[in-house]
């Protein structure tokens, strides 16, 4: 027997070859899998972002390598901005914005929300203080918009702003979405009175087929007059839900909101995995991103909440001021926490579709904040 | 540029994105609320339900299946 | 607060970009929404297509760059023929083709009504005469192809004779598609006589599986020998309506019909209306291209009705002169004017069957029209 | 080349273009008349129709799952 | 008439540019087309296979050059191994691995049968001695892979070792695996005893959820660690399996199962259709590549059942050999194969549930099998 | 490189390959095995099914639509 050959076979094993960080982020993919599958946060992204997370740390194998799987589904994909783009085109397929048409005022939680963005962008600024970050205007911006609680609007800006950290924002802004009713039900409480979380808001008006047929419309010719560099995500966004609201193209809404999201939520994750490689991710900076992204999503809430609180009282009262701690979005999770903090009070207070307002304005709110991001940061 | 200068930038950058995005949607509920209100003025057009939508190639293939079925299997004449 | 800024993020607004060209494809955009929602004209290619033309006249944006969603759905679909062949495979999966092989003399029917095709060729040249106007021969011939009335083959046959002018010519055909219920009627009355539309068919003989199976062979066979330069869209029709009529491969099949077909025309759509950017639509040749594809489907359903007149004769009145106008293809909607016509003059005479033997022939007609220009202007 | 030299080339080209229209579709109605009476002189031989069809994958997972059940739900011995 | 414009009209005419070899590879493609269509031999690979080797012989069409449709698809999907890729991860999204985690011992019949992928490399060799045939080493193990009885794995490693070898090796795996049922049976009647074939097995035990959330993991630990260079197919076929198994993702897994893998396929066999141009398929190494395939699968079937009978015997009876035959892989065709057979001997013994556990194991085996010819010859 | 030595590199790959082939699926046999038997001695724990798997945006669509339903079709007053 040749023991060249052995040799060369031995030199090819994951044994020969292992480094401890590869052997960490294994580890680190097969926690985001348990956290999938056995604590049930947020699947459809973290399952697929954990498995190509295993694969990209597989020593010699190349998965994540230019030319490999993951690599060409990155090029494809993410460097493109295919991929969040059409799924922001889905999740527009898949949205009903007739509770925010009712009662267009919400969009002002949604607005305040955003706080959570800017708050965290400063936040990453002021690390820099700490030898060892050095997170440019870009990073920072990149980081902040994990504040946006929207998975593809933080990977479409990462992607443009910030690349090499978009593995470290992906993972905690799906984590974080998954962490909502863990995160948001303390600082509810601990920003309402129980007179605020008791109030019963009245029933949202009827909205007509062609008032759901203009929204979508109108939200792209203001993003078009006032802030074009939001228009690719607000645009696809709209085009999905117009698919849906026109009510002329089924086959193509259905489309949109199963076969094209589903595919593309799959590659998505795997593509995000490659950016899980260990020498890439970690980092000091990937620990100080999940600790200002854990910021951004409690800073979001209570922004959202405080407004929330103005408007109950400019209303007199006829605002419950839960809902605006829908206003950070992460859809439909934050309005179903929303709900479910509300019936604590009042068994018989269902909040879920007034929540659900503020809640699809965060998608807009987080969006057009990305939008300012890229004009000024980007330019 | 020094970490402050950055974080005057942040700041700025801060206080231009806020209000833009509250500018943003504040004008969206001003013209979301002008829509509504013209549209309810107005009473809506009839515009055709989604139950109408039809697929541009089915009806015709469905026409051809059924056409060809009853060619192949012809009713006994009616009598009444 | 930093004036510079505030100018610079001014400076990415709409309101400071705007080009007059840009408000008035905007405009175009919604007609066409307008068109595909209200008025229902080809909502599954106008509704992409109008929301592309926003997309694209968005200043700053950039979506139908190079770099830009759109301007990637073009170059991988459009530039490679790779969506409008995928559509005509799905095309040949929906299609059923029994009535023609039923009755394989209509084929001269949807032979006559490619003159169509020709006529306009002749016509964009006449236009040259025009100051201005500047068509080459190639140019013509990809104007003359919007008489073919099928949406595919035009926008495979312009992206390869005349990629300046595909935005203008799929709307034009598509647009005119729509509008064949308008078109047609007042040329089929006036072309016929009361007699001739009453003229009842006999019924239409029944064809064997087997049959089936054999016809898009035979089909991509004599493509083949003859005509080779159309054999990419005769050979995506013939494969999808093999998958469809083979019966073993229902997996496929319904794959052809739904999922890729939905999913396409969603990318194909947006894809041409990037090319419905103002400085390259808003030019004299669109005016000429949408006036000569007016023309274009007149004179292909005139040519289609005498053609229809002559088979009346040499048949001793057996066959209605009506289905000729049906050979222009625009399936299934020219076959269901037929009808619709045919029902004015005798409510009992069902003619859908025997118009879609020439409507089905239409689109094999323009398929090997486009291959013979491809064949002589493309070489 | 001048407008009326390509005018020439247009009707050239239309009557070549008309021309092998015809005689290509005018072919296929030969050839698709000739096979049809072929095809009806020697009856079709037997092929299998759609809904024999089947997935090559699925009747196997169908037969584990049923197998599976069948384990996990021991059925009571059957009397008669 | 111009009599110019009539010549380059013949020009372009199959009938003015047909080579011999092309009509040769015509009329394959077409009995590739009989034998899915009428004899159901693998339609879903060799109906676009066959048709894919009719459009690629088409002169002058270029439909398989470097910007031909089916050229696009071989870049896009077989040179970067995307989708072979895609295609286990449906097989792994489709496969219930139940059976082998119930009874692990059949993995060593899916080992054994491998055999018939190193015996036909040396066979390959063999045939240098030949003159005219001059397989490298590399071509030699692409070959060999026929014998794995997997179409993706044979598809993903020839395109690796051996790209010009494909078309002939993926025709010949697809073919051979379509032959199984004729192939298999007279050597497991020639191997095995009656009183062998007779042998009934236990049922099997239940495996738990957990188990098989577990299974696919651990397969893809151990490859991490002995052999990353089948990662990229493992890891596919573990991820669409941990898709399934989840249960936490069931719109991922059935786009896995349904409309990746169908619109994967169509386009696969299409991609593969294009390397059965002449001038690279009528090859004297075609014809060794054809008849080494039929060894291979003989080989690997006579070893899975000698493996069967030494298990046999150290179960002291309690396994039926015949089980050894489905380690082949072939999925599920072998399996069933294997019921018929035993069926045949006894007419209440039931082995397709037994025979699933090798049939699965080889599908691993063959992927492992090629881990280690890239690990050895593609390095 | 001469036939002979082409098939004794391949001999020696055949040995190397089935090796590895046996070695792999080898270990997999144990490992199965044996996390089979510990999976058994603690009683798995409860994962939820797959029943309960539910899609994250469509349970907040439904409850939309629903509830607009309610509203645009209020029920008569219920007496008892
Ligand atoms: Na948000
Ligand atoms: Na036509
Ligand atoms: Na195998």
């Amino acid at each position: 027997m040749d023991s060249q050959k052995l040799l060369q076979l031995w030199s090819t094993t994951g044994l020969a070859n292992f480094e401890w960080g590869q052997l960490l982020m294994i580890a680190v993919g097969l926690l985001l899998l348990y956290l999938a599958i056995a604590r049930r946060f947020e699947p459809l992204l973290l399952l697929p972002i954990g498995f190509g997370a295993i694969l990209s740390n597989i020593p010699i194998a190349g998965i994540a390598d230019d030319n490999g799987l993951l690599g060409y589904l990155y090029q494809i994909g993410i460097e493109t901005g295919i991929f969040p783009l059409l799924i922001f085109m889905g999740v527009g397929a898949l949205t009903d914005f007739g509770a925010l048409i009712a009662m267009p005022m919400t969009l002002i939680l949604g607005a305040a929300a955003q706080f959570g963005i800017f708050f965290t962008l400063i936040g990453a600024l002021l690390l820099n203080f700490i030898p060892g970050f050095e997170f440019t205007l870009a990073d920072a911006a990149a980081i902040g918009i994990i504040g946006g609680a929207d998975g593809p609007t933080a990977i479409f800006l990462a992607s443009r702003l910030a690349p090499d950290l978009l593995g470290a924002i992906a993972v905690a802004a799906y984590s974080y979405m998954a962490l909502v009713p863990i995160i948001q039900p303390p600082i509810m409480r601990l920003l309402t009175t129980e007179a605020e979380r008791k109030v019963k808001m009245s029933q949202l008006r009827h909205v007509s087929r062609l008032e759901k047929i203009i929204f979508p419309l109108t939200v792209l010719l203001l993003c078009t007059i006032f802030l074009p560099t939001s228009a690719p995500l607000i645009g696809m966004l709209t085009f999905g839900n117009l698919l849906r609201e026109s009510g002329v193209v089924d086959r193509l809404s259905k489309a949109a909101q199963n076969e094209i999201i589903n595919i593309v939520t799959i590659f998505l994750g795997l593509a995000v995995g490659s950016k899980l490689q260990a020498e890439k991710f970690l980092t000091l900076e990937t620990l100080g991103i999940l600790l200002l992204g854990m910021t951004a999503f409690a800073v979001g809430t209570a922004a959202g909440l405080l407004m929330g609180k103005v408007m109950h009282r400019l209303s007199k009262g006829k605002i419950n001021p839960l809902i605006g701690a829908a206003g950070v979005s992460a859809v439909p999770m934050a309005a179903r926490v929303v709900n479910k903090v509300g019936l604590e009070s009042d068994h018989h207070n269902f909040l879920l579709m007034h929540a659900m307002g503020p809640n699809v304005a965060g998608v807009i709110g987080s969006a057009v904040a990305a939008g300012i991001l890229l004009a000024i940061v980007g330019g | 540029m020094t970490v402050t200068e950055l974080l005057l930038e942040g700041v700025q950058l801060m206080i231009l994105g806020m209000g833009t995005v509250f500018l943003f949607l504040g004008t969206l509920i001003a013209v979301i609320t002008l829509i509504s209100r013209l549209l309810h003025r107005f009473d809506s057009p009839p515009i055709p339900t989604a139950a109408e939508t039809e697929d541009p190639l089915l009806p015709a293939v469905v026409a051809a299946a059924v056409a060809q079925y009853r060619r192949d299997h012809p009713h006994p004449t009616t009598r009444r």
